[in-house]
């Protein structure tokens, strides 16, 4: 299943839910994607001011997009169940951006689906990052690192 | 044919979406913004670095080769940081 | 953090505690094990019944080992905080038996030593199980398997 | 000496954990784990496999030729099945 909304989820819930009704699930592997607060850590101390982020997408596509990420991890590994959901608007330093998760009998196929379908989310799912920061806003760049851990995953 | 811009494309072009009428000579996705650059200098600066631009048309990421025509959705816009 | 308890667990609030009080956290990754009622799947039918179990453990070599294990992601990669909490005593089809969850500013590291914890802790934590099913009770038998997984993290 | 056992070791041989005065000659794990052999049958049948006998001196693993001394906690059990 896949959501893009803008208002935050509930993990526990979420996790839960994906699991339940069948006891063939022997492992949830997820990940949360959280706004991280760059402006210390890459400005050296600076003043410690929160970065918010506003999150623009392209609905319809991002939909489209999400479902086929999701459909080839279930080509590529045998899950129970599998979600994610993805966030759009405003969102301030410590929101939850993403949570992917996937359950299976098996923890190898949980764990690798999971690592696989954020990976390929960072890299086709259109969304776009507008940080903001004391010295303005600014469009977040696509990083190499993205393309070549999404690479890694073709078979 | 329905364009739709987003991010800094979106920013740099001044809307986020428009109809337009292309010529007949536009066939392909390359063609498309080489006549969207000729539309004024707002155009011209968003699509001035084209490895920046990237394309979906009817909501699927497409190469420059790729066919266009009126009815399409094609969107432009830079390469995607989400997650 | 490690705990070695009998009760249950929180999986919202836990991964919330994990982020709390840091907006350097990129990304958390988790990983929750649960009892999966083998008997359909491997019986071929049967009669579908749950089969439960039950988990022994050694207490203080089993906190020791787990502690063990979570510096070593530590070493290993940069996290801003880890947990592990092993279940023990009797579970039930559905039941969780463990949760190991990783927050780091990158995602890249915090899906790597999630599977590491994992990994590790399925080979090197001292705990047994014993499942139940309409034949009788059974130890569950090591796995070659998973042997050769903690393998591949060897530096 | 504080012996601990586990899981089908611990069934087999009747008892979770006991106490030993161990013969001076024991000086490492495996002249323990003979000597443990030689108590009874249910302790022989116990050990009978080695490979699948694994064991702890103080709460860490070792192997075979690790040293043991009166005042060790030493735990025999069979491979780990958690997580």
């Amino acid at each position: 299943m896949i959501r893009v909304q803008r208002g935050d989820f509930d993990i526990g819930a979420e996790l839960e839910r994906l699991a339940a009704g069948s006891h063939q699930v022997g492992g949830i592997a997820s990940f949360i994607g959280l706004v991280r607060d760059i402006a210390p850590a890459e400005s050296g101390g600076g003043s410690g001011a929160a970065s918010a982020m506003t999150l623009e997408h392209y609905p319809g596509m991002t939909e489209k997009r999400l479902q086929e990420i999701e459909a080839e991890a279930n080509r590529r590994w045998q899950l129970e169940a599998s979600l994610i959901i993805h966030r759009y608007g405003r969102l301030e330093p410590g929101d939850r951006i993403v949570l992917v998760a996937t359950a299976s009998r098996h923890r190898e196929a949980a764990l690798e689906a999971c690592a696989f379908l954020i990976d390929w989310l960072k890299t086709e799912a259109p969304f776009w990052k507008l940080e903001e920061s004391a010295e303005g806003a600014r469009w977040v760049e696509a990083r190499a690192s993205d393309d070549a851990r999404k690479a890694a995953w073709k078979k | 044919m329905k364009l739709l811009y987003f991010a800094w494309l979106r920013q740099k072009i001044g809307k986020a979406e428009e109809s337009l009428e292309v010529p007949a000579h536009v066939k392909e996705v390359g063609q498309l913004l080489d006549w969207l650059e000729s539309l004024g200098p707002n155009y011209a600066t968003a699509l001035k670095e084209r490895r920046a631009v990237k394309v979906a048309v009817n909501q699927d990421y497409v190469g420059l080769d790729h066919p266009v025509k009126a009815g399409d959705e094609v969107a432009l816009f830079p390469p995607v940081t989400g997650g």
